[in-house]
């Protein structure tokens, strides 16, 4: 069943159209709302949650239409905001109970949920503390922890990861991905990192300046292509591997690529055992060292270099 | 999994990146606020060219950067830029471009208007032919009327280089700058970041995502916790990182015969097959690397990929950092 | 799907973290309303904050509390000296004049002004809460600090005296008295709180909130006394002066006019009615610039 | 090739840059709304007053309204307003940097930023309240008075709160309970407080002009004139260490 579908959606501001006649259907799981900053990724979030009027079209959440019947909506969703601003004197702990309160749970229920809910996100220890004195790190997971306290049936979480380091990023994703599977929570997240969306999401509804670039299974929008991507590291006593692979590979008639840094390449043809076997030649006779070789993957970000389907 | 523990450890004397006059010279600082300490006891110095301050949220490095300009004083230690205390020498701050990692920028200003007083207030010749040469670099529009209020992210960051970049200065200070960026506008970013840097300029650049660092410069400082941890090129580093163990996915037309080979040649010091796939651990990345396809190519064993499990630049990272 | 918790796809064991599900009742807009209304509460006092937000709040309730109790122990102390010892409740309500247009100006921006800052306004938008719902919310939460402020003082002296045996005589002639007060203390806070909420959503920087609500009720105050007394006006010219104003509409519902204080008002000639429209006009504006101020900001 | 910057130079463009930030549509229309009002009820009052009262007593009502409305609330709330934003908003909102981190003297900076907050307030003030002394029709005296003290109460308000909104981040608040609590309440207290608040210099200034007694108003012209300048350089100078000593975002 359809989680979130809209048809025909469109919003303008003025004289910028920040989405165009939007037909999606988000699917049960953790969906990944990818689009590059302008695309209208919050602006879509915003129409879910009826915060907005649109321009045309219809939206339905949850089975519900966000315009008419939001607040009984909205007490089934957790919002995560982009703003990283939390009122800063407020006890972590306090913030988060409130928030569970106002998202409908009964007073003596959110105290106990507001705990757990720190608990579960990693901030136990930390959960007296107020939230300006907090790293952007502990303040995202204060933001998915309130949106999560009052047992959500669907999260909505924007850029939820925007700021934060690898370590931190890592820790952030598995934990949305946790919630989802242990609790049955679905989950539309947005983010500009495809690398990040591709990691943990099911499926992926694409935006680009307003538009559906594309939608779908994850494993349905990225592949394997033709061909492989062989990575070699620069050492002091082969200083000319690299050209010497890529000149034996282009004589066999292959078609090399460079890649964006100068120890990568990308090899292309139609037959993948012919390939490895001139790869494997090649590397060998110029005694090169091989970091990774590796076939060729469509990945998220070809969907947008591709430009509208 | 343990290292030897003087591998990564910040070397005695500060490092020679460079070999031309170092601009920045960082000895022995130490920042701290009230009883947080954000810098602790870092040497470093900077020659031309890009380098990377790497570093996880609230390891230093906008501490770091801030002391560099002179925007506050170290607790301890020295930081002189081109010879000079920026807090106290005046000629020196015309000499630094930073754009700050706050995303602040006098909303009310086009970006022509905020460059170009960004000149004046520099005391550059011609603030306005400047200002529309640093724009045109960053491609934006001097006669946008837009105000930079109204501006993208991405345009505000570009806006930011260019205010950086208007007095041309000796030393570029880019604080986190592709945070907020989009994958093109990031790629775009980073060419210039080159550009600026073959042009003799010296450029550091903080930021926490690790797989732009490689892009962004193959000299690195990678700062955790306050501390230097490691420093160098980029590529020496991940070759001191190579004593570390690593795990290398192997997928061949026979897994079997190739794992006795490796490990019969002392090139793997371990093995695994698990769904068609070979599991290397090697403590020797460097020899697996030039060993594996001659070996291949010797069995005649078809090689259709090897992949470092662990060896992108986060692992590195997160090795750094939680060895610690 | 739902439902096959506990094992995540890696087959990872996973432990109790005492996160679970929740099935029971949930409050709906009702609770959002209750719980907004105390937490703005607890942020207009500064409670379970750091003291230096409780400075404000603590000397404006001291300043209004201050004279009741004086008032109250010189009744106690002096029992003897008869009536005259005895103030009467609308000078009380004299006396809460100043701390009351201090906590409009100075306390009560907080409730507005630090959620649009913060983004919490857009937070709760996210939430069960509606436009109006929170601004109904807010509005209670001022108004019942106000009313701290504004009542509580008087209450207590007519406690006080009651204990003392000084109180109304009779049941009847003292829940007169009561209801009196307190319809009056509803007067004085309502207006203010307008204002105070108005000054309030005109800015989104709490200090200029407060200049707007200074220049509001002390400039008003200038501007009628400057007009009636200096100039000589129509004694109309006291509307201006909203706090003049709610204080006549106080005296004239408590039905006594202070003895000592503040000296009689501009008003004191106009008929109730148009004293009684004159309130109503002060918090029809305030109350209009608010609706109009949130109907129109953006929720991002 | 960048090179430094001229301490003149330095003044101007501050001062152009502070200006810019500091004239927001919002502020000028409130604060120019306010002045209108000032001046409405100087008009309506001179005119009723003028009608049937002697010159004197009118000229007294005159400085009575101009002295209270104008000069207890009006000079020192739109100073406080426009001089703690000169240097507060940009340190609050993280923009201070484009400054600082310049080829610049620091006490240029200073004297620009005060310059910028008394080239906004002075007019908003001087204008509204000139015209009103002019509506008042009472005589060249007030008008005079009305001039000088603006002039000088705009001077130092701006200083002292330029000053403040430096030192502190809740420069309007602390502002208020200076101009209301010091000024307003304490400084009404005793003779001392009078020359603790600038207060006492502008009445004065219009005592001495307009040759009226006035509550606070007894020192001489050239004491209101000569204290307040101290302040002013006082201010500037504390607000140039300051910017020599603070921590920039």
């Amino acid at each position: 069943m359809s989680i979130i579908t809209t048809s025909g959606l469109t919003m303008q501001f003025g004289t910028q159209r920040a989405l165009d006649s939007l037909n999606v259907a988000v699917q049960s799981g953790v969906t990944g709302l990818v689009g590059a900053n302008g695309a209208g990724k919050t602006t879509l979030m915003s129409l879910v949650l009826g915060l907005r009027v649109p321009t045309a079209g219809q939206t339905r959440v949850l089975g519900l239409d966000p315009r008419a019947r939001g607040a009984e909506l909205r007490a089934q969703i957790g919002y995560g905001p982009e703003r990283n601003v939390l009122p800063q004197d407020t006890p972590a702990s306090d913030f988060v109970k409130h928030m569970a309160e106002v998202r409908g749970m009964p007073r003596n229920e959110a105290r106990g949920r507001a705990s757990d809910a720190l608990w579960l996100v990693g901030l136990g220890e930390e959960r007296a503390r107020s939230l300006g004195t907090m790293s952007t790190g502990q303040r995202q997971r204060v933001k998915l922890a309130q949106a999560i306290a009052s047992d959500p049936a669907l999260l909505l979480l924007d850029e939820p990861t925007d700021g934060l380091d690898p370590v931190q990023r890592d820790e952030m994703l598995s934990l949305i991905r946790q919630v989802s599977r242990e609790y049955g929570i679905d989950v539309l997240l947005s983010s500009h990192l495809l690398e990040e969306v591709e990691r943990i999401c099911d499926h992926i509804v694409a935006l680009d300046a307003g538009r559906l670039v594309a939608q779908g299974r994850l494993e349905d929008l990225v592949g394997d292509e033709q061909g492989v991507a062989v990575e070699l590291a620069e050492t002091a006593d082969q200083p000319h591997a690299f050209n010497d692979v890529v000149s034996r590979l282009s004589e066999s008639g292959l078609e090399v690529r460079h890649g964006e840094v100068g120890s990568r390449m990308e090899v292309i043809g139609p037959d993948a055992d012919l390939i490895a076997d001139l790869v494997r030649d090649a590397v060998a006779d110029a005694n090169a060292r091989v970091i990774r070789i590796e076939r060729r993957r469509r990945r998220l970000e070809d969907l947008f270099s591709a430009g509208t389907p | 999994m343990s290292a030897p523990e003087s591998s990564l450890e910040p070397p005695p004397a500060p490092p020679p990146v460079s070999t031309a006059r170092p601009i920045v010279e960082v000895q022995n600082v130490t920042k701290s606020f009230g009883d947080v300490v954000a810098v602790s006891d870092v040497s470093f110095t900077v020659g031309p060219g890009v380098t990377a301050l790497l570093g996880p949220n609230g390891a230093g490095k906008s501490t770091l950067f801030r002391m560099l300009c002179g925007l506050t004083a170290p607790s301890r230690g020295t930081v002189r830029v081109l010879g000079e205390k920026a807090r106290e020498h005046r000629n020196v701050r015309g000499r630094i471009g930073l754009a700050p990692q706050q995303d602040a920028l006098l909303d009310r200003f086009t970006a022509y208007e905020f460059v170009e007083l960004a000149g004046r207030t520099h005391g550059v010749a011609d603030p306005s032919g400047q200002a529309r040469q640093s724009l045109a670099y960053v491609d934006l529009d001097p006669e946008d009327p837009k105000r930079v209020g109204a501006y993208s992210k991405g345009m505000r960051q570009r806006v930011k280089l260019a205010a950086a970049l208007v007095n041309d200065p000796d030393l570029l200070i880019l604080d986190e700058p592709l945070t907020g960026l989009d994958p093109v506008q990031r790629n775009r970013m980073i060419s210039l970041f080159h550009d600026l840097g073959d042009g003799g300029k010296c450029l550091l650049v903080s930021s926490h995502v690790l797989d732009e660092v490689a892009r962004i410069g193959s000299n690195v400082l990678v700062i955790a916790q306050g501390r230097l941890v490691a420093s160098g090129d980029y590529r020496r580093l991940r070759e001191l990182m190579d004593d570390r163990p690593h795990r290398i996915r192997v997928h061949s037309d026979d897994a079997r015969k190739l794992a006795s080979a490796l490990i019969g040649r002392g090139v793997a010091d371990g093995a695994a097959v698990r769904e068609n796939a070979l599991l290397i651990d090697t403590l020797n990345v460097d020899r697996f690397g030039r060993s594996i396809a001659p070996i291949s190519a010797e069995l005649g064993i078809r090689l259709r990929e090897v992949v470092p499990t662990d060896d992108d630049l986060e692992s590195v990272f997160r090795y750094l950092v939680e060895r610690r | 799907m739902n439902g096959n918790a506990r094992s995540s796809a890696d087959g990872t064991e996973i432990h109790d973290r005492g996160y679970r599900k929740y099935e029971g009742a949930r409050s709906g807009v009702v609770g959002a309303v209750r719980s907004l209304v105390w937490q703005t509460i607890r942020s207009i006092l500064g409670l379970g904050r750091p003291a230096r937000h409780k400075v404000f709040p603590v000397i404006v309730v001291v300043i209004a509390a201050l004279p009741a109790v004086v008032f109250l122990g010189v009744a106690l102390l002096f029992r003897d000296l008869g009536d005259d010892s005895l103030v009467n409740y609308s000078d009380l309500f004299g006396f809460s004049v100043a701390p009351t247009m201090l906590f409009a100006a100075m306390v009560a921006p907080e409730a507005l002004v630090r959620d649009r800052r913060d983004g919490m306004f857009s937070l709760y938008l996210s939430t069960p809460l509606t436009r109006a719902s929170y601004m109904g919310a807010k509005a209670l939460a001022v108004l019942s600090v106000m009313l701290i402020i504004a009542l509580g003082p008087v209450l207590l002296a007519l406690l006080g005296y009651t204990v003392i045996g000084d109180g109304p005589p009779g049941v009847v002639e003292w829940f007169k008295v009561f209801f009196r007060l307190t319809a009056a203390g509803l007067v004085i806070s309502a207006v203010m709180a307008a204002i105070s909420m108005a000054g309030s959503s005109v800015t989104d920087r709490r200090a200029f909130a407060s200049v707007a609500v200074i220049l509001v009720i002390f400039g008003g105050a200038i501007v009628s006394s400057i007009l009636v007394d200096a100039a000589e006006f129509s004694n109309a010219y006291g509307f201006l002066d909203p706090m003049g104003t709610v204080g006549e509409t106080a005296t004239r519902i408590l039905g006594e006019s202070p003895e000592q204080g503040g000296s009689a008002s501009e008003l004191s000639d106009s008929d109730t009615a148009a004293v009684a429209l004159g309130a109503a006009a002060w918090f029809a504006a305030g109350a209009g610039i608010v609706g109009y101020k949130y109907r129109k900001l953006e929720a991002t | 090739m960048s090179g430094s910057v001229s301490a003149l130079r330095a003044i101007a463009i501050t001062h152009r840059l502070l200006v810019r930030q500091l004239v927001t549509k919002g502020r000028i229309a409130a604060l120019l709304g306010v002045g209108v009002i000032v001046s409405l009820v100087v008009a309506l009052v001179s005119r009723a007053v003028g009608e049937d009262e002697s010159a004197e007593e009118a000229l007294e009502v005159g400085i009575e309204v101009m002295s209270n409305l104008g000069f207890t609330i009006v000079v020192p709330i739109v100073s406080l307003v426009f001089a703690s934003a000169a240097f507060g908003d940009l340190k609050e909102d993280g923009t201070l940097v484009y400054l600082w981190l310049r080829p610049m003297d620091r006490w240029p900076i200073a004297v620009g930023g005060w310059l910028a907050s008394v080239s906004v307030s002075l007019p908003v003030t001087l204008v509204p309240l000139t015209v009103a002394a002019l509506i008042a029709d009472v005589g060249s005296e007030l008008v005079w008075a009305t001039v000088l003290a603006c002039v000088v109460g705009n001077l130092a308000y701006s200083a002292v709160f330029m000053l403040l909104g430096l030192l502190t981040k809740n420069s309007v608040v602390w502002g208020i309970g200076y101009i209301l609590i010091w000024e307003g309440l304490v400084a009404g207290i005793s003779g001392v407080g009078e020359k603790l608040a600038i207060r006492g210099y502008t009445r004065s200034i219009i005592a001495e002009q307009t040759g009226v007694d006035l509550y606070l108003g007894d020192l001489s012209l050239g004491i209101a004139i000569v204290v307040p300048a101290l302040v002013v350089v006082a201010a500037v100078v504390l607000s140039t260490l300051r910017l020599r000593s603070l921590d920039v975002a």
